[in-house]
Parts: structure tokens; C-alpha cells; sequence
């Protein structure tokens, strides 16, 4: 698809919803390293609550509402670091998408541009500190780029994808600074970072969606 | 897992209506039992809220009412409540005089207490923070903000409780929330896990024989792991590091914390405190108000903390000031 | 054995150094810190005098205070005091009006407490008795005298400490203790031991999915042993055996408490309560005073008790009443 | 020995002492099947206690004295059900002997009958209710009879020690009415009872000490 309408919204969040039901048990681990084990809790928990949430809006919502809803929904039955940043993330993606029918490369670099201003504004980590928001920059970043050289949606996704798994890998050599894992210091050096994990499933799972259909 | 529990799933909650029907004193707001107000608000006071995870009990709830917090958002356990619920909480208790937020200094409370202040000053609520961050064990000197908020905080809230009942401002009230969290260091043992409901086995793993000195009251690793020592031996440890953080002087005043963790039998507390008396005397420092028994725990986890308010002459007149909640009760004089 | 303890031959000891350190509302007479007793006594008030083995805190000295005891005689674990001990403790409180003894039915606890009497008449001081024996899974209905005393003897201090605060004579006061006595009921349940500090092992062993319905605070066997059940449940099974015992009708009042017996958090406490309150309410009773938390334990013993009171006009009164010692302060209205 | 003097008194209490010493653990053992397994702790207490103050006293204060002293000192080192009514027993047998140079076979039927009668008043119990005062009774009882006929005091302690040895027997068959043991109910039956095991060492270990004398 070159587009992604209100109707595949929905559906995006049901593959998301089914991705971090799969990975739940992974994540409860990889949290459970150095941390308390609650990421693969949460993040099944509140992707289905908003996946359901979701189809009772129905696509006459839009799709700004659509994310609006999937961000409070979500803020709400999850409020764990992790829950709360990606609420955040989805309710700024909501604001930057306002008004359009359908989110082409340009708006879908806009939706990941205010989904990374928002948990960075909202958690005050820098790039380098070992949280979400090292994959979610360059994830921004690759996006922007595409978009600007007029890369077709999926083509876009797909590096957007690339450099998040690159970026997710980076995190093993860093130092926590925030959250639990920050208690385990250089324990922490070595383990790919639970919370950017996340973010690289969230993007990797939107490109094949996108390629799929 | 030896637990009096119904369905893990809604132990907060069950808990709660426990809560509600045993203290009048208390009640919630916007239909959910997670925001739990204080019955009796007092118009033009400044309003202290306060929030965290369940499994801490007589934290954070257990401290609303008269002279200390008017209202508390309860997280499942060991999880934060919600930015919606602390958003409640906070409409419902301002008074037109502001709110202050307490809570301790983990990153998902503090992420939501922020979004809940946004919310709040969208409606033109005045709120300030203050967040707790006596834990000596999870930090070096010079990094204290990085340092977890644990049993310490009891003096924080009785600080802004009693500050906020004199009537005092939201401006000041702060001060002096702040300046009782700058004062007060806790130095914290473990020598249990505990057994998270939902989770269903022990949270972490210690030997027979061992304790661990610092561990944080989710289980999160401290300074050492090492074998048990004498009680008095443990105290030694604890409060030389106490010690190191701040200049008490022959002469002072301070204000003594010992909280159980859960586990541990109150008989202990008192053989802790007995040496924890015998350090201060020894430097000359007064123990002027004392506290021993569960202030802050983690569930069943066996342990002690001992949490130490350097006084001055105001926090004493606010550490001493009647305070009456479901779960602490100080009667003046 | 993990304990936060010195050699536990100085168990009780350097917990009693703690407590008159931490509480210098008790001081102790006879230059023996195990004869605890009140730093103010009032003139002319009837004495209230306990006593019984450490390890049960808040349980014994605990009590002693403003509107409940004057005096506890306080024994090694598990290990009654002495009669001198109780005798030199009568002697310091009797202020010409008498002195009441409340304790637990428990041999050697009586032994002792009927040789103080002895001495203490003697001395021509009056001293009556009522013995607590509260605890149902004891013994059956027609064979009373034969039951333990457990934490339902905080409602005997109560009424009694609250009658001999209001100048009754000790008539009046063994009068009301013993109405108290008799109108309370408690059933408990142990998922857990403990560990006696002299002896260093567990005082008897159950398995990870057992409780037991009516084991004593010492271990002493229960009712049944069986598979731990839901929370609902243990309490609809204790309930059952406490509501056949008196004749509780639509519209009548009782006190609850809600007793942890140490080990077992808070939280649980309040998830047993939401169940006893449900049943009340189902009969029309209604639950004037409530109280949860720790106030008769064995040490480390996971574990909770519920015991009713079935009020009348007067015990409302008495129960009602303002009191403040070092562990139990009730703030009246 | 024909007598027992102060000074012998003295040299009983070091017996007993070490009796208790040795069977410490043999009665926690015994305590523990049915009750709170402490009476290997009270007896070695307070009569290590008791034979140490004794000493402290020395002969020159005389029989009662002592057994006065042995009484107080163990009602205050060991209040638990057996140590005071052990206490009670030697501060009703010291009024029983008092004037006394030394005790003969009629005075050691009295020292036993106060000691029993003192037993039975405070602990209220009743012959055949599985107590210590099980084997008091016979052991007052077969003194009596053992001075009424003149028989030498060896002679009077060791018919005394057989029938207190019978009647502890007889114990195992009892239904526990007091203290922590009942509790067990039915569960007492079959074992001997721990204090009246006490009661049955006491008289054996007197018999014994008059005998090697
Ligand atoms: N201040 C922060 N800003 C951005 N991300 C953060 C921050 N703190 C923690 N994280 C991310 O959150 C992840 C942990 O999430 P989660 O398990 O929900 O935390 P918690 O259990 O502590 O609430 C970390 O791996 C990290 O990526
Ligand atoms: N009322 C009583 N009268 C006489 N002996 C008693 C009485 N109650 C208990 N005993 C004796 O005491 C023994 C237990 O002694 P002890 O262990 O000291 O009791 P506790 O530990 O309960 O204080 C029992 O075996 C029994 O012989
Ligand atoms: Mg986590
Ligand atoms: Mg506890
Ligand atoms: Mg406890
Ligand atoms: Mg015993």
C-alpha cells in the first residue's frame, strides 16, 4: 500500500497487538535481566486494549482520532515507564496527523518525528542513554530522509526498519541511564535494551504491514 | 506462593474495597477505586497527593487524612497508577490553594505524575512536585538525584502534611516538603524476597544465610550481598553510611525512622533501633521523635530500613504536629 | 534462622532496651526491665496490669497507656514472666483502687499471675482476674474454660482500659473486662511458622500449599489441616465456626479486628477483611469499629485471625474511647 | 547416707543440676511432641541457677534456707508451668523442714508431701489428669508408708523411686487435661508426660545420691 487509511489504522493495531502477544513471554524475560519484568505484561496488555478500543471507534473516527484513542487507552490500562511513553508517543502522532485521510511517507515521517518528541520530551533521556528513544531517532531521522527524497511508503518503512534494527543493536554497548536497569549499572553493558526493543517491533512490524497489503 | 488472595488479578482491587470498608475516612473518585481521596477536604487548604504502586502498604495510601495527604492514586502492584488517575485525584482535592505531588523517584511515577500536572494545569491547577530520593544505597553523593525514594518519604509527607494544616501556601508548604527531603537519608536491608501475585514466585533469590545491604523494596540490587551479621553488626553498617552524608553534630536533633519490610517481627525493630539509639547517643545527637514499626513495605519480604531526618527547629514543630490516617496516628505533647 | 538479632539469649532483653529507648511513655520498676509499666499513672484509677511471653508484639506491653493498661510483666518468648515479676509490677500500680488482671488462659501464664495474687494480697492490695479466651478452634462450646487467650484480649483491654479511665471501681471494671471476655470470639489460621531465637529452627513444619484453621500462637495445633484456599473461603469456613458461637441478629453491632499474626502483609489483611465484611453485612450486622493490621503475632508466623465482638450499649462506649500507648493509639469521633 | 544435711543439700542440687544438664535435649525432645518443647530449657536453667545460689548461700544457712533459696531462684530464672510449680514445690517443702539439722526418712516424707500438696494447689490439677503430680502423689504417698514402717532412708527413697517410675508409666495411657499438651487431645495418648518425667528424675536422682553417699 502507498497509503495508510483510518480502516488499515485498525487493522495495524490488531497486528500489533498479535506481534506483542507472541512476544510477551520474550520481552518478560529480556525486562526481567535488569529490570522487573512487567514490559511483556504491559505492552500485550495495552496493545490489546487498544486494539479493542479501536474497533469500537470504527474507521468514520479518522485516523487522528484513531491514535488519540489507541494513546489514552493505552496510557490507561498500562501506565508503566514503557506504557506511558508509547501512550505519549501516539497521542503527539495524533496531533501531527491531524486533518489527513491517509498517511503517505511524508506523513508517516511527521507521525514518527512527534512520536519521538513526545517520549522524549516526556521521559528526558537523550539519545545515548539506552532507552526507546535510541531506536525511535533514527528511526525519525531515516524517515525524514526518505521522505524527502520522495521514497514510495514502503520503501521508506523498510529503511526506516533497518536503521532501528541497527540502532536497537547499538544499545548493547551502552550504559543504562534511566528506569530500573539504571540500578544494574554495568550489568546493564552487553543487553540490548528492553524498552528499544520495543520500539524496533513497533516499526519493523508497520513496514512489513505496509509491504504486506 | 502463601498468600491470602482470591484471584491474583484483583488483589489491588480487593484490597481496596478492604480499605473502604474498614476506613470512612477515606473514599475515591470518578468511579474507580484507584483514586483514593480523603472524606473530609478542607476548603483553602493546599491540597498533597501522593501515588505508586500497591504491595507497600501502609505506602502510599495509607498516609490520607487529617495532617498528612488528601489523596493517593494506587498502581497495581509494583506499577504506577495512571496520569488519568492521578489527574483525578488532583482535581478532586484542590481547594483553589494548588496541590503538591509526593512520590518517589521512579521513572514510570514520575513520567505520569507529569502528564497528570499537564492535565491539571490545563484546568488551571497550580501543582508542584517533590520526589523522594532518601535511598543512600541507590547512589553516590553528588548523584542523589538518581537515588530511589523509599521509606524516608514518611517524613516528607509528615513535613507537607503538618505544613499544609497550619494553612501555610503552596510556595511554602513545597519549601518545606523539599527541606525535609533534602535531611532525610534511608539506609535500607533485605533478607527475604517477596511474592509479586500476579507473578506467582519470588521476585529474586537469597541464600539461606545472606542479606543484602541497599536493596530497593522491589528487589532491585543494593550496595552487598553478604552473610547475616549480628543485628548490631547490620546497624553499624547501615548508619555508618548514614552518617557519611551529612554533618550531625553534637547537639543535633533528628527524627528516627525504623520500617519493616513486611517479614520482619516488630521484636527485631527494637533490637535495630536499641543500636541505632546507641550510635546517636554516641555522637551526641538526640533522638527526638522516634518511629518503629511498617511505615513502607514490600509485601512479605523480610528487612528493615532505617531512615534518618536531620531536624531543625521547623521541621521538629512539623514532624510533632497531630496527625490521624487509617494507617498513622500521632497524638501531640 | 534469619533474624535480625544479637546473642538470642538477649532477645527480649535488647528488645525491651529498644522499647524504653523508642517510648518514654514506659518506664520499668524493680530495676528489672521486664517488669514494664506506665511513666504516668493516675491517681486513684484502677489498675490494669498484663503479662505473657515475648514474642507477640504489639502484644503484651504494647497496651500499656493512656486509656488501655497500666503495667505488663514481660516473659522470655513463649515463656511466661514471673510471679515476681508480676507482683512487683501490682505493686507499682495499685493506687489504693485495686488492680485488675488480664491475661491469657495459658498454664503457666496462670500459675504465676495466681502466686502475684497471693503476694500481692499480702500486701493487702486487691487484684482480680479475667482471663482471655477468646480463641474458638480451642475447645468446644460447653468447655470454654479450656480455650487459649489470643488477640481478641485486645478488645478485654480495651473495655477495661477504657472503664478504669472513665473511674470506675474494679468491680465495675472486672465487670465490663469480663463482659468483653465473654461476648468475644476468634478463629485464626497459620500458613506458617516461626523460629524461637534460643531454640533456632522452625516450631513445627507445614507444607507449601497447607494451612491450618485454628492453630495456636505458638504452634499449637488447629482444627483441620488442609489445602490453602482462597481468601474467600478461609474466611466463609472461620466465619461459619464464629457466627454458630453467639446469636448475632439483624441490626446488631460488632467490633472487628483483622490480626496478622506477622508474616503476612497488610494487604492481605484487608482482602480477608472485604470477605468478613461481605458476611456482615449479609446478616445485618453492622461492623461499628474496625480494626486491621498487627496486634497479637508470633514473630514471623504467616498467618491472620479474626475476632468479633458482639457489642452492647456499653461496650460501644468503652471500645469507642480514646487511647494512646506506644503501639495502639485510637483517636475518638 | 542415713541423713541428708545442709551441706548434702548442696551437693543434691549440683546432682540435679548435672541430671538436667544431660537430659536437656531428651526433654525439648519430649516437650516437643505435645507442647512448646521448652522444659529442657527450664529445668537446666533454673536448676544450674538454683545450685549456684546455693553455693552462694552455703550449709551455714540451713536446710529450709536453702530449699528457700532453691524455690525463689527458680521461680525467677524459669516462671513456665513446671518451673514455678517445681519452685512452689521446694518453698512449700523448705516450711515442711523448717528447723530441721537434717532429714531423716520421716522428714523427706514430709519435705515430699508439702511438695506435692504445693503442686497440686497451685496447678489445680487432680490425680490421673496426666501431670507431674502423677508421680508427686505416689512418691508421697510410698515415703509415708516407708517412715511409718522405719525403714532407712536409702531403702525409703528407692521404694519411692520405683513407684514413681510405675506411675510415670502409668502417664503414657492418660488423656492430657492441662497445659500445652492439651491441646493434642487424643494425640497424648501413648506418650509419657513430660513433667511428670521430670517428678520421676527428681526422686531417682535423690535416691541415687543417698544411695552412693
Ligand atoms: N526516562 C526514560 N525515557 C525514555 N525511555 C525510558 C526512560 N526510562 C525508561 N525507559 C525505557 O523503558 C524501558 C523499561 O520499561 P518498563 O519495563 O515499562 O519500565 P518500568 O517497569 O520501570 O516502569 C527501558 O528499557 C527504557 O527503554
Ligand atoms: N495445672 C497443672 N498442674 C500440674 N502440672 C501441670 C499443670 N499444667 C501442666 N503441668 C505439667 O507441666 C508440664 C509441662 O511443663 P512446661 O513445659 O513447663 O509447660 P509450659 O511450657 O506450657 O509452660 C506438663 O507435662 C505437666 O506435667
Ligand atoms: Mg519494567
Ligand atoms: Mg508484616
Ligand atoms: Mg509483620
Ligand atoms: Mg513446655
Amino acid at each position: 500500500m502507498d497509503k495508510i487509511t483510518a480502516s488499515d489504522i485498525i487493522r495495524l493495531f490488531d497486528a500489533w497487538k498479535t506481534l506483542f502477544a507472541e512476544q510477551r513471554e520474550f520481552l518478560i524475560a529480556l525486562d526481567g535481566k535488569v529490570g522487573d519484568s512487567d514490559l511483556g505484561i504491559t505492552m500485550s496488555k495495552s496493545f490489546a486494549a487498544a486494539a479493542e478500543a479501536l474497533h469500537g471507534e470504527g474507521e468514520v473516527a479518522g485516523i487522528a482520532k484513531l491514535l488519540r484513542t489507541a494513546g489514552a487507552t493505552m496510557a490507561r490500562t498500562a501506565p508503566s515507564t514503557m506504557g506511558t511513553l508509547t501512550a505519549t508517543g501516539f497521542l503527539r502522532a495524533s496531533k501531527a496527523v491531524d486533518g489527513k485521510e491517509a498517511l503517505g511517507a511524508t506523513e508517516v515521517a511527521a507521525f514518527w518525528r512527534a512520536f519521538r518528541d513526545g517520549v522524549a520530551e516526556r521521559g528526558k533521556a537523550k539519545v545515548g542513554d539506552k532507552t526507546l528513544l535510541d531506536v525511535l531517532d533514527p528511526i525519525a531521522v531515516a524517515l525524514e530522509a526518505q521522505a524527502e527524497s520522495a521514497a514510495p511508503l514502503a520503501e521508506a518503512l523498510a529503511a526506516a526498519a533497518a536503521a532501528a534494527e541497527q540502532a536497537l543493536k547499538a544499545t548493547e554497548s551502552m550504559l543504562a541511564q534511566h528506569g530500573k536497569a539504571a540500578a544494574f549499572q554495568q550489568k546493564t553493558i552487553g543487553l540490548q535494551d528492553a524498552g528499544a526493543t520495543v520500539g524496533y517491533f513497533l516499526v519493523r512490524r508497520m513496514a512489513e504491514f505496509v509491504a504486506e497489503a | 506462593m502463601k498468600k491470602f488472595l482470591n484471584d491474583p488479578v484483583d488483589f489491588a482491587d480487593e484490597m481496596l474495597e478492604g480499605i473502604y470498608k474498614a476506613h470512612p475516612a477515606v473514599t475515591y473518585v470518578a468511579d474507580d477505586k484507584r483514586c483514593l481521596v480523603t472524606s473530609k477536604l478542607k476548603a483553602g487548604k493546599v491540597g498533597i497527593a501522593t501515588g505508586g504502586g500497591s504491595g507497600h502498604l501502609p505506602l502510599f495510601l495509607g498516609y490520607v487524612g487529617d495532617g498528612m495527604l488528601d489523596g493517593a492514586a494506587v498502581g497495581g502492584v509494583f506499577q504506577s497508577p495512571s496520569a488519568e488517575q492521578m489527574y483525578q485525584v488532583t482535581k478532586h482535592i484542590d481547594q483553589g490553594a494548588g496541590v503538591l505531588y509526593i512520590f518517589g523517584n521512579y521513572s514510570g511515577d514520575i513520567i505520569n505524575f507529569d502528564m497528570a500536572a499537564e492535565l491539571a494545569d490545563l484546568d488551571g491547577i497550580q501543582v508542584k512536585q517533590v520526589i523522594g530520593n532518601d535511598d543512600v544505597a541507590s547512589s553516590v553523593v553528588g548523584e542523589e538525584h538518581k537515588r530511589r525514594g523509599v521509606a524516608g518519604i514518611f517524613f516528607v509527607y509528615k513535613a507537607a502534611g503538618a505544613a499544609a494544616a497550619e494553612g501555610l501556601s503552596l510556595d511554602e508548604v513545597t519549601r518545606l516538603a523539599d527541606k525535609a527531603r533534602l535531611r532525610t537519608r534511608t539506609m535500607g536491608v533485605a533478607l527475604s524476597s517477596c511474592v509479586v501475585p500476579e507473578i506467582g514466585h519470588a521476585t529474586f533469590s537469597i541464600g539461606e544465610d545472606e542479606m543484602e545491604i541497599g536493596m530497593g523494596i522491589h528487589g532491585e540490587p543494593g550496595i552487598i550481598r553478604k552473610k547475616l551479621a549480628p543485628a548490631d553488626q547490620v546497624i553499624d553498617e547501615m548508619m555508618e553510611r548514614i552518617f557519611a552524608e551529612q554533618d550531625y553534630r553534637n547537639g543535633d536533633d533528628v527524627a528516627v525512622l525504623v520500617n519493616g519490610l513486611g517479614g520482619t517481627p516488630m521484636e527485631e525493630l527494637y533490637i535495630l533501633f536499641r543500636r541505632v539509639s546507641q550510635l546517636l547517643e554516641a555522637r551526641g545527637v538526640t533522638a527526638k521523635h522516634v518511629w518503629v514499626g511498617e511505615f513502607a513495605t514490600s509485601m512479605e519480604m523480610a528487612g528493615a530500613s532505617v531512615s534518618i531526618l536531620h531536624l531543625d527547629e521547623e521541621l521538629d514543630r512539623l514532624v510533632a504536629a497531630p496527625a490521624n490516617t487509617p494507617f498513622f496516628k500521632h497524638v501531640a505533647g
